[in-house]
């Protein structure tokens, strides 16, 4: 059944026990809508020098938008942010790949559990649940940085 | 097979529309419960756009040649057959858009643009509903930020109607121009009419009804209705995409600015100064949506011979069915009036916790086509405090089998997520 | 049978065109000299249009089930061509409009809105020129009107031309926006872009340039052109009725006002305000001409597989003959350029005494279809101080034959009134 | 031939030798447009009492509109405003029958010459311009009576 490879066993496992869910202190804030269906988050992350102390977030959506900003918090925390940017990329790229993209060994060291995400990305409307989190990441980032409250 | 009183033949209607015969995910056949985000179109449709293209396809209103006037004859015959099956009055009241939302934008600018009495401005007020779709919301927003005019709505009762318990007060002799829809495209209510023009015309205001979803599916009559404007888009009611109208009193389309310049709306030009055509021309810049308009007339004469009030007694057979059968899902809840009064065929819920899209996505795979989010109506979800719904609507060539089949993969739905 | 170089293989052209079979009073193949006007449309389009009605037809953007993807693909696919085929940076700057009329009110409306550095009011100016399309001089004349902000325009020369001799008064440090034309509708010049371009870069002034006798003709780019806003529309492109083009550079699109509000075109909505979506979505509201959409992604394909290069030399070939031909008609006058230099292929003419009118009927009656009046540019009428002209226009599918018997039929025109 | 239908002899006559082509005094003055083509027409009505005297015009337009000025010159003046009136629906009629009324006897009596645009009314984009004269003097009559010029 096609579904089972959007709907892997892991993605339902963070849908149904997310990682880190709930808002924290952190260095910036960012609250990401997704027009298309009406998902949103409000992301927040802190620095602890160049190293991710914390990804928090809430927010409402589907199991694919909150398994992967689980998934992402899981992923990132503790990560210094070049390696944490390296994720964010070849998880990017998978997202967009359209199906036609087999995770190989490499790609699964790098990205984990988020490989379980392949399959959706066969699946043009969702891959923005997919996204939305990790877009939220990337521009808290950009503005923790440009506050200069990292390095 | 379930057998209901007031059921049209579904089975010859069914073999007017090719899509319906569609399967996906390795030959399911395709159940086609989005009509209220936009109808499939029978053969006759596209059997008419196709006659025109292959034979009459000519610009319209300048040609002296045949086959032009030939064109111009199947536009403006479209707009007839447009005008008899709202009964309007006349048919030079019939303005050709590109979609409901032009429909409604181009009232609002008429009127953002218009000299006394219809002028809004910042010492006038605005109303509309939170029932609204956007199109019939951010046009108003953008109104009244651009003149200061004050935007007012209606709310919503928790049973998905029109709070008009303070109507003296949200429609006032401020009031210019009330908007809202006949039926609710989130949540199918349907609204009393009567009740709120009486209102606005005590005070003198303008009314523009929003039939987009009632046009498809009832008996609709501008001058039952007493409205001064009537907005609906022919995609929705078995029409090619690309055509909209406006239904507007002859009198204040005549003394109404025109909205978009250009060639066709105009009388004479010349660089210092135009004159514009009367209407309905004077609202039509550019070549016009041409086929389309030719279309809708064809999608108009398909639904005349089926009869609005056969249509509309189908559909609330199916709606009676729906809302019974919907009922009998454990943890689903009707978001909108829960029976089947004064309501169309168009109903939202929510299943749970699982959030619409999931619902939506399961419901694909068996083959299931069912709108999911916000449907343009963004204020209704907030109004309940939940991120979206999930929405099956239905139309004329719909069955209780397919009520069945949504029921069974609802069923689905929640074992997969359970 | 007249050889020209340079010609295309009409004869397997012609068979894609249904219409160009058809016959009209008694048996007379028609001979369609009208295409300035619209373009016959090709079957690979007419297949498109269906195929998409047929197996793919669902609203766009908001669906999750199958269809409601294939059609948001091919909806977005469509966008995916236009830009390809007019070299636009990046495909979101392309928006879908109903026409090429629709796309000029939208820049000229985006301007009234707009914040500074980009609004037009009373102290600034607008320029364009005599020899537009009524859908480029009215759009602006109403954003004079409502703004204050001074229309001026370029005047024609006595062959046609634009008169750029005073083009430092014309186009000053006031100027916000510069609209001409690339092809005059009516008489076939080409103008001189870049020398346009280059003075209004010089004092900061938009320009934005109506391609739409330019869009079918030859190739049209973007970025060579220089300019922040280009518009066509589809129906003159082998394309459906119902769709235009709006081109426009990403940061100009990112910092104007949306114009007509609605569904679509949003990001969020509440009752008290509304974010918009991000270009192009900002700029369409409402359920987008959706089939149009992918009826005009076909007609580019059709046109780039010929390829426009091809297209047009051989329209200078029937230019180039029908000009020798035409000026053979004893007291026929062409107005416009009078050579095939620097023009389309839309020649326009006067024929001694006889009306146009009359011109255009009995050709009519030999199966010749040509336009007659004021091809909505009547400035231009005025400035020859003519009533109306008959215009002939060519296409990928004209023949010299074609041209022949339009000579013929001009011929016995002269009989028949002399 | 068909176009023999529309191009009759009579209305070719007209078309070449106008009468009463040229703008003189009048009670009021009208200026009407066809906006499909570009016909304009400015005309004049002078009265006499209930008589009318005169109807002078000025204009452009093709062989039909012309020719149709210079047959409603012909025919209405001299006559008295009811009569005229009379000829003026008859016209109308005829013109908007869409090729379906064949002139009888009883009709060439009140149309006379203008019964020869019979085959003109086939021609919808034509219509115009046969009645653009026609709607002028209606027009003219109208705002000359509102005036009080008359009777
Ligand atoms: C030069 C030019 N501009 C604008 C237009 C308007 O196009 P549309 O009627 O499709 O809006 C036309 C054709 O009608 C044209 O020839
Ligand atoms: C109630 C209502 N109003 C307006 C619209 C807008 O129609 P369109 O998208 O065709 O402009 C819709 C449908 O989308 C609708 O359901």
């Amino acid at each position: 059944m096609k579904l089972d490879s959007m709907y892997q066993e892991v993605i339902l496992d963070h849908y149904k026990h997310p990682h880190g869910r709930g808002l924290r202190d952190g260095d910036a804030e960012v609250h990401h809508v997704n027009p298309t269906c009406g998902d949103e988050i409000t992301l927040r992350v802190r620095y602890d020098g160049e190293t991710i102390a914390d990804v928090s977030y809430e927010g409402q959506g589907c199991s694919i938008s909150q398994a992967s900003a689980s998934v992402l918090n899981e992923l990132l925390v503790g990560k210094e942010l070049g390696e944490a940017q390296k994720i964010q990329a070849a998880f990017l790229e998978l997202m967009q790949s359209k199906g036609q993209l087999e995770p190989d060994d490499a790609m699964e060291e790098v990205l984990e559990d988020a490989v379980a995400f392949a399959g959706v990305s066969k699946y043009p409307a969702r891959v923005k649940c997919a996204l939305l989190s990790w877009m939220a990441w990337k521009d808290a980032t950009a503005k923790a940085l440009s506050e200069g409250k990292t390095a | 097979m379930t057998q209901l009183p007031g059921l049209l033949d579904t089975e010859a209607i069914r073999k007017d529309f090719p899509l319906l015969d569609r399967t996906v995910h390795d030959g399911k056949k395709i159940v086609y419960l989005d009509s209220a985000a936009t109808s499939q179109k029978p053969r006759q449709v596209l059997d008419a756009l196709n006659e025109y293209y292959e034979r009459h396809n000519a610009n319209v209103h300048r040609g002296v040649y045949t086959i032009a006037e030939e064109a111009t004859a199947l536009y403006e015959g479209a707009r007839d057959k447009v005008a008899a099956f709202i009964n309007a009055p006349s048919r030079n009241e019939v303005i050709f858009t590109k979609n409901a939302s032009e429909s409604l934008n181009l009232v609002a600018n008429m009127l953002g643009w218009a000299d006394e009495p219809y002028r809004v401005d910042h010492e006038t007020e605005i109303v509309t509903t939170e029932m609204e779709h956007h199109s019939n919301i951010v046009p108003w927003q953008l109104l009244s930020q651009r003149t200061g005019a004050k935007l007012k709505w209606f709310g919503i009762t928790d049973d998905g109607r029109l709070d008009l318990s303070n109507i003296n007060e949200i429609i006032t002799e401020k009031t210019k121009i009330v908007s809202f829809t006949l039926v609710s495209n989130i949540m199918g209510t349907i609204n009393p009419v009567e009740q709120i023009v009486r209102r606005a015309q005590e005070v003198g205001a303008l009314v523009c009804i929003d039939a987009s979803q009632a046009a498809p599916h009832m008996v609709l009559d501008v001058q039952a209705l007493q409205a001064d404007f009537v907005a609906f888009t022919g995609h929705k009611m078995v029409g090619p995409t690309g055509i909209g109208v406006l239904w507007g009193r002859q009198e204040l389309l005549e003394d109404l600015p025109p909205f978009l310049g250009g060639g066709e709306m105009i009388e004479t030009v010349s660089m210092h100064s135009s004159t514009y055509a009367p209407a309905p021309h004077k609202f039509e810049a550019g070549t016009p949506p041409i086929a389309q308009a030719v279309g809708l007339g064809a999608a108009v004469d398909y639904l005349s011979a089926i009869g609005m009030e056969n249509i509309h007694r189908h559909e609330q057979a199916i709606t009676a069915y729906a809302v019974k059968r919907l009922l009998e899902v454990p943890d689903l809840r009707i978001i909108g009036p829960a029976t089947a009064e004064d309501r169309g065929a168009t109903i939202s819920f929510t299943l749970g916790d699982i959030h619409p899209h999931d619902v939506g996505q399961v419901l694909d795979e068996e083959g299931i086509a069912v709108r999911v989010g916000h449907h343009c109506a963004r204020p209704v979800c907030l109004r309940y405090g939940i991120p979206a719904t999930t929405r099956a609507s239905f139309y004329l060539y719909s069955t209780p089998a397919e009520v069945d089949a949504l029921v069974d993969g609802l069923n689905h739905v929640r074992n997969f997520f359970g």
